[in-house]
């Protein structure tokens, strides 16, 4: 047996590998920099383990306004996005679950819309906010309907995946018992869609969270938390960047921590 | 009093498939069988019915009531689903009380009409739990007491008994037949299994390409199949049909260059399809005056019969015999001669009286 | 029936709604910022249709040095992160189809890499590129491994729903005929892969080519393309960066036109 | 000669199933059916055979020659899957050639193999379709041409034919049997239909919880079950199980408080359960010696017969009739003596001669 599945060692090793070096070795060497003095980050050879900790970065960053400001900032613009996308993603799946020709269409818009240069779009986005008196706003509304859009295809292809496990008969039987399409929105769909609902939310508050290229471009003063790493970073400052990258990573370990279950059990592979 | 009638109905689809201008009435307190293959137009059927569709052409009636064209269905019609439709949020007990619940009944009104209705769909259950704890046959006797539960003028079912197993099937077959004895509802089950429509038909409705092949009672459409379709359709192993000459004389027939001392229905000449069923032939002379030459080709053992393939002329026939035959051995079968049946060879309907019910003969 | 479908209706035109704001307005925005004189696109209230075409912006554009040298390498840093993450996502993918175990942990950490915050991984991954002298590099090759590496999920999960639908049977049956592991891959699941190997590898080449802020932080001097649009549209020459902007849709556009028919269809919902 | 040997093999699973203890021999040229419902262990038996997998425990020898622990599967063995795992992405011709290109064998031998292969596995067309260019029953022969092209000792079958429909499913069983017959190729085939393994198999072997339940022909394993397992799973409708008392005379039984004229196996007293098949049962007294007197509860109209629910004592006893009872008519069926089986109501075991092979009755 073990000479049969040489090939597939290898690839199991692989693919440890590859969790090694993109998870586990960035998060160490974020943590070991957010702690350790200057020198110890540059050194040559690398120093796996620092000798020198300090709680000097941390400090700084937490001791300055604009942190708090823009941690606020962040979870307003993540909490809009994500409810503007789980909402919209809901409807969108609905109709693709209900008509065939809606669910082709739906799902190449989707795409496409996933395909497009983010730059691209970013300048005429700008142009569109600052009319409409969206661009660079305190509350950063005009960013967070950017990100809800962005969120938007894989909250709705993920609850799409919900609406199609639910056999449509149930809407049909539903239908003969009287309910009106509302109700059988709200009492045959959505308690059957909470795990759905759940995760469209926390992946599109996530991803609206980490989002940094809209960030920089659509809310230059008024910042969120990823461009100002950026200019922490920028500006040499790389310790209290990286103390600031360590906090802005908490919702994440929260979401991993609460979900590990769930992203653990997942028997069937998805046919996308 | 007819509980359903439709008239002429049509709903075509773009790929061809659908109902053709269907007529059919359905009589109060009957079990009424739609019975054909997959994709034969049953389930449009059923959701015209139901007003989840609605016709192109044609009338529906139900009560004597035209529902046509109505915008949503009233409490006339349950249906119980192929996959059950059991709403797997709720437990036994709100399933069963929501389309109650959507009457806008009042609580108290709402559980004595479940609990009734749940004795009478023979649960005898918790009915806190919900339907990924019940059993298989508990699940369907939720479904049946959601469907009873208002009350309804007739029951819709869509094979619901196609996603229990074999055993538990023939279980539940005879205690739905037993309720609508009891109950005396009306029923219209839609199914492609012999046996499920044979012993719950009061009446079956054979359906081929959207359209009704034959209605009759399960006797009738089995002893005399009114075109080929019913008569390959129905029985397992199915009929033997074999084309054959009317003999120039009128009395006789030629299966290839065999002769069969059996005569054709009056004024038929020219080519026939004559049909025997694989259980209607024997070795045993007393059986019946028709004998059949036939040699003997393969045998299977089947445990309680054998089935033997012959031919006879060079057409292939299937026997069903309680012994065993040697292959290559020329056999002789008796058969009776009403148990043959003649179709026209082109239209392939029957020949002779189809619809003369008084005629049915008992098995003996 | 329309009765019955009124939700569904609102549904469906929320659907349509979507793909015009987010695909259609943008893109007609920057080819009318791209070829209108400046005044044009910032007008109150806003003009659909320009007054004065110009051609200055794309003239501006090509006529540059940088461009070219940054065009390739775009080209060059996305054709290495797509190889890359297509030859290693095969090899997951192939783990994961065989491998029970290997599928829960491997989605899981496949899932968890892309939920951690770019921004927090960028920063220490800085740190090991300069370390082993891919920072910054001419060619891009630092930045395409981290290309490569966040393209891997998705080429991952797209061909383990291809390997998904290839029957255990098949290797089975091969290996009874006789045929090696390396055999089997390459004359029994690479034959039947060749479309899911296409879409990771334009996916990937893609997702690298419209990257902003890796390349940003990672390339600050030898810049690959969106980072180049970023400082024209920052230093004011909107015009021009829309220009450029326009130019870098190109391979998109390419690729939406070449792949309608398998966008379009795709009878079955994902299973996610 | 034996051509394969399986000495006390093991294979559990964590999940409880897999093989256990499994002995059996299987003769050159036989054609030996695995029986059994599914999740049983029958394709991990095939599995184990092919060397897709090995055993924990036991020896595994092909044609003399132990296998148990070989690092790949020799020429020896092929296997014909249940999807028939053609390669989808090669012409017909490919896929046959595909073992041979394998064994590094010129482009003019395989030609000739796979074309000589091709004829006897009855294929006619040509092979430069592809399999979703061809009908379920060419694809089957391209699967068998593909097993057989390299002339293997034994051929593996794991259900091919349960994804063909019922009709396509019995002429394919037929040419398979034929193909044996001519051929006398040893297979070993595995299924859970029951039509098939009386139909196909020299000897079939029943498997219950991954061990051998009975090992026979089809008229041994039907007529003279070993257990009550193999009692209720052969046949359809199943076998009637009875448990009853053997009268303090030794001679006669007690089902409940009837009495029946039927003396039990010598020397046995106490409980036991008496089997008697559905169609073993009749109304004309000249059938048998052995009368019982029922009640008669309900009937199924099944075409060629009724299924007639009747109680014997308070314990349910069900009959194939060929004429129509009235539910609750007590009746008088007769049968013969011979026909009832009697097993021990602990361990299950039948009681009386069951190795008897001389013995087999011929039906009459």
């Amino acid at each position: 047996m073990s000479q049969r599945f040489k090939l597939l060692e290898i690839c199991r090793r692989a693919l440890s590998a590859f969790a090694v070096v993109t998870a586990v070795v960035p998060i160490y060497l974020l943590i070991k920099q957010a702690f350790s003095v200057e020198l110890d980050s540059f050194a040559w050879p690398p120093r796996w383990i620092p000798h020198h900790l300090t709680l000097e970065h941390l400090h700084k960053v937490t001791s300055t306004g604009e942190l708090r400001e823009s941690l606020i900032r962040s979870a307003e613009v993540a909490t809009v996005a994500a409810c503007t996308a789980t909402l919209l993603g809901t409807m969108l799946a609905y109709a693709m679950t209900r008509d065939l020709r809606a669910r082709r269409w739906g799902l190449a818009a989707l795409t496409a819309s996933r395909l497009l240069p983010m730059i691209a779009v970013a300048l005429p986005l700008a142009t569109v906010l600052i009319r409409v008196g969206l661009y660079d706003t305190p509350s950063g509304l005009g960013l967070a309907l950017v990100h809800a859009a962005i969120a938007l295809p894989v909250a709705a292809i993920l609850l799409l995946g919900a609406f199609a496990k639910i056999p449509l008969e149930l809407e049909d039987a539903a239908f003969l018992d009287g309910a009106s399409q509302l109700t059988i929105l709200l009492r045959i769909y959505l308690p059957q869609l909470k795990q759905a609902l759940a995760a469209a939310f926390v992946l599109s508050f996530l991803s609206s969270w980490d989002e940094f290229g809209f960030g920089l471009l659509l809310q230059p003063t008024n910042r969120t938390l990823p461009p100002l790493i950026y200019y922490y970073a920028v500006f040499g400052d790389v310790g209290a960047a990286s103390a600031l990258a360590l906090v802005s990573t908490a919702p994440v370990l929260i979401v991993l921590v609460a979900l590990r279950h769930i992203l653990i059990r997942q028997p069937k592979p998805p046919a996308f | 009093m007819a509980e359903l009638v439709m008239r002429d109905v049509s709903r075509i689809f773009r790929s061809g498939r659908g109902v053709r201008n269907l007529s059919l009435t359905v009589e109060e307190g009957e079990f009424f069988v739609v019975l054909g293959p997959s994709g034969v137009g049953k389930s449009t059927l059923l959701r015209l019915i139901a007003g989840l569709d609605t016709p192109d052409n044609g009338e529906i009636e139900i009560g004597g009531r035209s529902v046509t064209h109505r915008a949503r269905p009233d409490h006339t019609v349950a249906m119980v689903f192929q996959n059950l439709a059991l709403y797997p949020h709720m437990s036994a007990y709100e399933n069963i009380a929501f389309p109650l619940k959507m009457m806008g009944l009042g609580r108290r009104e709402i559980e004595e009409r479940v609990r009734r209705t749940a004795a009478l769909a023979g649960l005898e259950i918790d009915l806190n739990r919900r339907p990924s704890q019940l059993s298989g046959g508990e699940r369907q006797r939720v479904a049946l007491a959601r469907a009873l539960v208002r009350e309804p003028r007739l029951i819709l079912m869509d094979e619901p008994l196609s996603q229990v197993d074999v055993q538990l099937r023939s279980v539940l077959r005879v205690e739905l037949k037993e309720f609508q004895r009891r109950t005396r509802r009306t029923i219209v089950y839609v199914t492609h299994d012999h046996d499920s429509a044979f012993v719950l038909g009061d009446r079956i409705s054979v359906m081929h390409e959207g359209r009704i092949a034959q209605i009759g009672s399960p006797e009738e459409v089995y002893r005399r199949p009114a075109n080929l379709f019913v008569a390959r359709f129905l029985g397992h192993p199915p009929m033997n049909l074999l084309r054959c000459q009317v003999a120039e004389s009128g009395r006789g027939l030629w299966v290839n260059d065999v002769r069969l001392e059996l005569d054709p229905p009056d004024g038929e000449s020219g080519e026939l399809v004559l049909g025997i069923r694989p259980q209607d032939l024997s070795v045993q002379p007393e059986f019946g005056a028709v004998k059949l030459e036939v040699k003997v080709e393969s045998l299977e053992y089947l445990g309680a019969r054998y089935l033997v393939r012959a031919r006879l002329g060079n057409q292939a026939l299937l026997v069903e015999l309680p012994r065993s035959l040697q292959p290559g051995q020329i056999a002789h079968l008796y058969a009776r001669a009403d148990r043959f049946h003649f179709f026209d060879a082109t239209s392939g309907e029957r020949i002779g009286q189809t619809h003369d019910k008084a005629s049915t003969v008992t098995k003996g």
